[in-house]
């Protein structure tokens, strides 16, 4: 274990698996000599190489085809798409290409790829390299979708993803590159996909979030606790495969469900979610109406308190909470 | 010219036959509404498809299109499964889940048809990258139209091999439309092979119609690509006999225009060369467009002894 | 009133309102001679001219962002995408610029466009030409999204959708084209977007649903309907702005809630009707857990028993209907 | 040459410098972390992005891109909306909601600065073609970068502007990097402008430094292109002297590279030009930039006591 930051963390996995295997590489944007927008990738062109870590023209398209290409015959490619509304750029190759190879062809053939991205608001970049879009690729059969919110959870699933023989669309959270945690260094530390986490345990309340909202909740969480609340954070880490045991199992012992994102509300995995209680068992166990606390149907402002005010505040998760508990 | 073997000439009129057969069958399913869907047939553009696929080798791999049948029988294909992938069933190259638009062997490096226009593109660029990166000395047919040559895909597509210098072979087959709209109303230029100066890399324009140029030409520019130098960009002249798909009128061209094509058929003029030139004669060659023939129909009849998926398939094989 | 089809109800729709309003133009591929390739244009070529039904080159991104540059610039277009699935080629410029305009630049900008496309499976064109894939659309702010399922709706809305001042997503159903209605002649009939409709009245169960779905539900409503259950059939017409008082205001009446539609279930829109029921008052009318019905998380398979299997049948909707009333 | 007017010379070094000015105080501004977000600065590029749109008439249209600033400025803006907006102020262009990458003006034409590379494309070709539609005799400026010349939206947009014959300038300005990565990492030809040939339009290269030059050109492809003769593809060689954006360590390019073309500053050489042709002396054009500096200092105070944008405004503005 050594503490590092979230974006330490994802470089460290995408170094780990490409000395593990040869088949792995790197492409997008700027990712060489760069590091890439974030500075994810620093310092892996210099280990392995331009072979293997390799700068595009600006094609998010094609990049993203040619990964899906690669994965078919026999490759293991990572693509970092630079910021998540880049991805809209991409739909086909992921969508209808990707998403789609294995099952068109009657199982005969596979396509491990991860698709990087960087997702959410919060760094004043408005509203065209802010935006949460997972819900889309969540609606995709054949992806699978990860949004780690630690650390050790960047490293272990992004491990997981690469060795996945499906097309896996990693969101990276922007506001969390820099957060710190213990991480686990060894080389077969895996997270499997779709196995959440109980981030803190409760009897109360069930808070359901993932990705940047994460340690907000936390905050609040233990903020309630010391008023005598007892809340329950769970964190699917991988909205699909989802975790709907852990959730539902949670939602059955406190009765309550309060469920953060930074998405918009409209349309966003929340409703997922939300539905996958009430049809469940848990239905029953169901204390009060749930609540979804997500972000604002807008566009990401410019504006920082306006940007701010896009997304749950600590606040407002508080203020949900309490309300799920008639407080 | 000679040069090629009556071996091959030999295939290739069989493929060219066999293409046609199993195309007419599936226009005789459709019009009497036996299948279910749309196709697009290529009849007519049989020897762009299929003298361009035997001049690679056979490892060699390709993407294929919606207008695939002739390009996945060319790159050499059991007809039994083909057919029956047609007919949505369990024996079919993709258990019935493809169907005529998606039609992938990918183990013999046959990527895929695809449903989307350009949708090949970026495929066959990560194909090529692989042969690249993992030095197999293989190289990458990518087939498209003319139509798809208005795609970004298109463009990022020849943009990233020719930087990568990627072993891929960008193959238009130009039928003069894409859909019902002629080329003259979605491009400003004469052939889609000057696009390639856009990239720094040859482009080249073959007769499309003619198999012996078309295999000749791709011969030698498999060597080319294969050497080292990049990708290409081949575009092959050629003309589709009928409708684009299942449901069209064809109001946007002239019965005229049509047959003028018509008497330019691939499969007449790789006939009248191979007697010409001595290489078999007409008994031989009615004896290979017999059996081509009967190949298509012991494949219908295999097909419809096969089963169809059971139900349950349905859910299988999303994930690895 | 006059019996006509859908697919003739949206032709007259584009007719009147090309006749009305010189900005309104159409532009696609194939909508000129061809009449589109399911022939929804057909004859506009002929009264307005090659200037206004305009056959473009196979670039969904381009027709899309022009529509938009079109749109902010004065005109009205209307966009063919062909096939639903192939609007994941034009994104960016529906999702990042159309959508976008008017907020980024601070409410000085509106952008009246109307993108037309066919979705849904049953018409054996397999995985990459028979996805539904509406709960993107709904999920962007700036985006309104229509599914009509009659050819009623399909007129009075898309005329709604063509005068509307937004970027309007108009999601036709490729197997009910040539379903029959009665439909209004005059001019100026209109729905208006965000207003759903009781398809049928009843008191046992509320079932939501649109589009496709909607035909199959009503069937299902009237043979319960005589063996003594009764169902009511809400459709939303519209799925943003979502009239959500007329769903929660069945949903408190009946009690009982079933939604049904074409799209893949997990990540889909009824996850989002379902979540606007039980953050709603309806919530503590719910006698039973709310049922979803979606299609099954698969691509859309070439086989037509296949095909037919991963939506929701008749016999399911039944099913669904008879469970939520435990019976 | 010296058909340039004094009128316009002193309005285009008036803008330049002005650009400078407002551009040296958004780096400083971001140096010292008093805005949010991150920007993209056109020093050294000034000449290319000015000059090109005072070649066009005033009511002529034009999209940007996230390197704007010089090229909304040479439109003709109102700096004190500018610099508000820049400040996040609810007195800015798009009331605080935009920030540098969405500077937009509808009205006046400015279509709106972009923060996807080569997202302008679309809307400059529908704009066109709204022009066209309705016959207004104007013009419009598309702006983007070398880097957004292999995104497939340059593609699409070429192409049908060129096979609608739209009134559009490709106006590219190659500053030789797209971020961190050279252009001849990213494309195999010499010129961005040679791919005009693949869409059958006219192709040109100018040297962006230079601002006569630019104008001159300019104003003779703006009545080419006013003329109904379809779109043209410009480009624009020039070069920026700082990071991409606010965290660049510029480990891509070596100090002398800058230098170098530190030499070729575009205010300078036309600095230059209006002395040595007499049309105005180095007082006259100090005093010009003093003022520039002075309406950036005035700007500043005008967003400083400007409002931000009231809470509720976030859900404002969403829809028409
Ligand atoms: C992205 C996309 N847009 C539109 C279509 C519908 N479509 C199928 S084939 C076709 C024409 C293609 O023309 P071309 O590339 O010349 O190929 P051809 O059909 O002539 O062989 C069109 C428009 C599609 N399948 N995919
Ligand atoms: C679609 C898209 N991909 C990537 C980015 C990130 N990005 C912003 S500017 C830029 C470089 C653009 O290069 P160029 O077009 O040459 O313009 P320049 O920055 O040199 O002015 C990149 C990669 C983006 N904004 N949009
Ligand atoms: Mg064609
Ligand atoms: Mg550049």
């Amino acid at each position: 274990m050594r503490e590092m930051t979230y974006k330490e963390a994802i470089n460290l996995a995408m170094r780990e698996e490409m000395r593990r295997d040869p088949d792995v590489f790197l492409m997008g944007e700027d990712v060489g000599i760069y590091g890439g927008a974030f500075g994810v990738s620093v310092g892996l062109i210099e280990e392995f190489g331009e072979e293997r870590v390799r700068d595009t023209p600006i094609s998010e398209a094609i990049i993203t085809g040619a990964a899906a290409g690669a994965a078919v015959t026999g490759m293991r490619p990572i693509v970092e798409i630079m910021f998540m509304d880049f991805t809209t750029l991409a739909m086909d190759a992921l969508v209808n290409q990707a998403a789609k190879m294995r099952y068109m062809f009657g199982g005969k053939a596979k396509v491990p790829m991860t698709l990087r991205c960087a997702g959410g608001s919060g760094t004043g970049a408005a509203a065209q390299h802010s935006q949460s879009l997972e819900a889309w690729f969540c609606h995709i059969p054949g992806l699978k979708v990860v949004v780690p919110g630690t650390p050790k959870d960047a490293k272990g699933l992004l491990k997981a993803a690469i060795r996945d023989d499906n097309p896996v669309v990693f969101v990276e959270q922007k506001t969390l590159y820099k957060e710190k945690g213990m991480v686990p260094e060894e080389d077969d530390f895996i997270i499997p996909l779709g196995v959440g986490e109980i981030k803190k345990e409760g009897k109360d309340v069930t808070v359901v979030s993932y990705g940047r909202m994460l340690p907000r909740v936390l905050k609040v969480a233990e903020e309630l606790e010391r008023e005598g609340i007892s809340v329950e954070v769970v964190d699917p880490r991988t909205l699909v495969p989802l975790d709907k045991e852990i959730i539902i199992n949670s939602v059955i012992k406190t009765g309550r469900a309060v469920l953060v994102n930074e998405a918009c509300k409209t349309g966003g995995y929340l409703g997922e979610i939300a539905s996958v209680i009430v049809e469940s068992e848990a239905f029953d166990y169901l204390d009060a109406p749930i609540v979804r606390l997500a972000g604002l149907d807008v566009p990401i402002p410019y504006n920082p308190e306006l940007e701010k005010a896009v997304v749950p505040s600590e606040e407002q998760i508080r203020a949900g909470i309490l309300k799920v508990l008639n407080r | 010219m000679n040069t090629i073997s009556k071996e091959i000439l030999r295939e290739m009129y069989k493929r060219m036959n066999e293409a046609r057969a199993f195309e007419e069958k599936v226009s005789y399913f459709f019009a009497r509404g036996m299948v279910h869907g749309t196709t697009h047939l290529s009849i007519g553009q049989e020897a762009s498809a299929i003298a361009a696929c035997m001049a690679l080798n056979d490892d060699d791999l390709m993407t294929s299109t919606h207008r695939g049948h002739s390009q996945v029988i060319g790159k050499g294909i059991d007809l039994n499964k083909m057919v029956a992938e047609l007919l949505g069933k369990y024996t079919g190259y993709c258990k019935g889940k493809g169907g005529s638009m998606h039609i992938a062997d990918v183990e013999v490096g046959n990527l895929g048809a695809n449903g989307v226009v350009g949708g090949g593109h970026g495929i066959a660029v990560g194909a090529a990258l692989t042969q690249k990166m993992k030095n197999t000395g293989k190289i990458v047919l990518c087939f498209f139209g003319d139509g798809a040559a208005n795609e970004g895909s298109f463009h990022e597509a020849l943009n990233l091999a020719s930087v990568w210098k990627l072993p891929v072979i960008f193959y238009c087959e130009n039928n003069q439309y894409g859909m019902s709209v002629p080329i003259d109303k979605t491009m400003n230029i004469e052939n889609v092979a000057d696009r390639a100066s856009a990239y720094g890399i040859p482009g080249y324009i073959i007769d499309g119609n003619n198999a012996i140029e078309v295999y000749t030409k791709m011969k030698e520019i498999a060597k080319y690509v294969r050497g080292g130098n990049g990708p290409v960009l081949v575009e092959s002249k050629t003309y589709r006999w009928l409708g684009h798909s299942k449901s069209d009128a064809q109001v946007y061209r002239t019965k005229e225009e049509v047959e003028t094509w018509k008497k330019k058929c691939p499969i007449q003029q790789l006939r009248k060369y191979i007697i010409e030139n001595n290489v078999m004669d007409a008994r031989e060659l009615d004896e290979i467009e017999n059996n081509a023939r009967k190949a298509i129909e012991d494949a219908v009849i295999f097909a419809n002894n096969s089963p169809n998926p059971p139900i349950e398939s349905v859910t299988e094989d999303v994930y690895a």
